[in-house]
């Protein structure tokens, strides 16, 4: 599940404090103690995705949205994906994604410009990436005032129910309650359990280690035959993650034979 | 209308921040309340400030209660005398019966409560009779899903999935129009086959029946991979 | 109050010209009218005589009704003009507003009902021991705030904007019935759509959806703040 289950958001929820007001940016991130381990875990429940993870990344470093220094931020935003590391990674699967987004972002603001263009004809490769979180954070304060609707509704009460409501056991019903009925129902007659597919999804942590053994295995590696083998948008930001981390911890090293060929990696030594 | 609700709108926008001190992000259900467990803590409220405060809690507690409410137990909660909330609760009997309401305030069982005036009987008879019910009972529901899911269908086939006979709940769903006989099945006794109406597509918003939402897509939703 | 119930039956034998009869049933109980299921009665009202009757009857109708009840389905029980109805429910609001009372007729999800007045939510609380059960995750808001705004509206789209998967929060928006399904969008896979529902706008007080503020006005405010 790509996001926190509502089942465990009220560890969370219970230790934020809402703001009462339209409060933009995005929250704080928390240690909590995990019952099930010594670890202490970083609450990721908290960000409500990538947009709000950078929201509050910006929000933070006091810069300004429109001209965000993509590589601090990038910088930030990838440590923090490291400190998520132990939890549980398909959590994570769209805060990657970003990831993979910032990085593209910073190797194209390391370019050098076209000295031929003209000023006006260039655009900022950061803009659609601002416009997503100009667009996000609108939602986002729009949630806030869902919220203090809700808030006030609460102190508005209806009447008990009486005999003639309870005399109408009915249910409104929409589609969905149409196919849950329906499943229910199955699921009585049949009493059958219904043989589920796993969708496997692989950790950061066994990704690392596939790319570590098939460097090892065979001394040198084709990144493209490495990353061929993904079989998902996720799982191959994931393999571009594992590279670079690998690259950074200086296990491996990258090089290339000739210039545009195939990009290999070796076990460095 | 909208003038008056208007101001409505303004009123209720008072109060937000000193609610949100005790809320967590939490959505009143109508019903909630019903079976509400204490909190204990800060539930001290203020103190009651006039006479025509006084009578509107009284009026708002007599409101929300599920039973026919004391004098004794509304002295209990406001922290005041007996003898004043009594007083209170005349002086609104007063109020209802003189302004000609359609609801009274009236001493049940030891205590009061809101209710339709007798005289009145008749109209609240008619349009409970009359209120439009776009809702089913469960029983009625799963039958409709079954001839949903499964149509052309017939009552035994039904039986066979429910593991209940549905007679009722057929001849409901016939009448609220949600279903419609779709001919007899070649086989023995011929019986009557039943699938969805277009008035079925109407109510739950359905261009036609592909746009049902199949198991895949509960699935997807179940487990959280869309 | 269980007397009253056991008579909810299919069919019950009111003699409703006995008004007497009548009379003693209300008073047995304010939930009397759920027995009301006499097939044979007359149901067509009494005319309205006054305005001042018309008022009341309004009041009772919207205290008995289940749900926000519209001036348009008044009308049409009372067989008068909505226009008529509507000048009877301002007039209602008016009274209400002027007596200080604890309750308040107020418009919600194109209805009226009435409910107690913010002002007094501290000591309904205390009365009720009342603890909210239903809660949202602040994940879940964002989602209902994005398919708000932008309905009908698939989940990718819903990902597009907030760029995370939500089909937790669609689960909960929908076991929660905030949300309903839209039918299925014209495009590969046809994803299933999704709005607000009319639980929407009565569990934040919303006349209609039109009564949200535009997502427009969020975006000074949402860039004031970064």
């Amino acid at each position: 599940m790509d996001e926190t289950p509502e089942s465990l958001e009220p560890a969370v929820a219970g230790d934020v404090n809402l703001p009462t007001t339209l409060n933009v940016a995005g929250s704080t991130p928390e240690l909590v103690a995990d019952i099930h381990s010594d670890d202490l875990k970083i609450v990721m429940g908290e960000f409500d995705g990538p947009l709000d993870l950078l929201l509050h990344l910006i929000r933070q470093e006091q810069v300004n949205i429109y001209d965000i220094p993509v590589a601090r931020i990038t910088d930030q935003y990838l440590s923090y994906l490291q400190q998520m590391q132990n939890l549980d990674m398909a959590v994570a699967g769209d805060f990657l994604v970003m990831a993979a987004t910032l990085i593209e972002l910073k190797t194209k603001m390391l370019l050098p410009r076209d000295p031929f263009a003209a000023a006006e004809d260039e655009v900022d490769p950061r803009h659609e990436l601002v416009d997503q979180l100009l667009e996000y954070q609108k939602y986002k304060a729009a949630a806030q005032m869902l919220w203090s609707r809700a808030t006030v509704e609460r102190a508005v009460f209806k009447r008990a129910e009486l005999e003639t409501d309870k005399n109408n056991p009915e249910v409104v019903v929409g589609v969905f309650d149409l196919l849950k009925v329906f499943q229910d129902i199955l699921a009585r007659h049949k009493d059958e359990v219904l043989l589920e597919i796993e969708r496997e999804e692989i950790s950061m942590a066994e990704m690392i280690e596939r790319l570590r053994n098939m460097v090892m295995s065979s001394g040198e590696l084709n990144l493209r035959v490495f990353f061929e083998r993904a079989r998902s948008r996720r799982e191959l930001v994931v393999a571009f993650l594992s590279v670079l981390e690998l690259v950074r911890t200086t296990e491996i090293r990258l090089f290339q034979r000739e210039t545009f060929g195939e990009i290999l990696a070796r076990v460095a030594s | 209308m909208n003038e008056v609700t208007k101001q409505q709108g303004t009123e209720q926008a008072v109060d937000v921040d000193s609610l949100a001190g005790e809320a967590e992000l939490e959505l009143a259900s109508r019903e909630s309340f019903a079976g509400a467990e204490d909190e204990g803590a800060d539930l001290t409220p203020l103190a009651v400030q006039s006479m025509g405060e006084r009578k509107a809690i009284i009026e708002a507690l007599i409101y929300v209660s599920d039973e026919p409410l004391n004098a004794k137990s509304i002295a209990e909660v406001l922290k005041e005398d007996q003898s004043v909330i009594e007083a209170g609760i005349a002086s609104l009997v007063e109020e209802f019966n003189g302004r000609n309401s359609g609801l009274q305030l009236r001493e049940v069982a030891g205590g009061w409560q809101f209710a339709t005036r007798p005289e009145y009987h008749e109209h609240v008879r008619a349009f409970l009779k009359w209120k439009p019910s776009a809702k089913l009972s469960l029983a009625s529901l799963e039958t409709l899903a079954v001839i949903a899911y499964k149509q052309p269908i017939t009552v035994p086939e039904i039986l066979d999935i429910r593991g209940v006979q549905s007679p009722s709940s057929i001849k409901t769903l016939l009448d609220k129009k949600l279903i419609v006989a779709k001919g007899r099945k070649e086989a023995i006794g011929r019986p009557m086959m039943y699938g969805t109406s277009k008035e079925f597509l109407i109510q739950f918003g359905l261009k036609d029946l592909s746009e049902l939402p199949s198991i895949e897509d509960f699935e997807d939703l179940a487990s959280g991979v869309v």
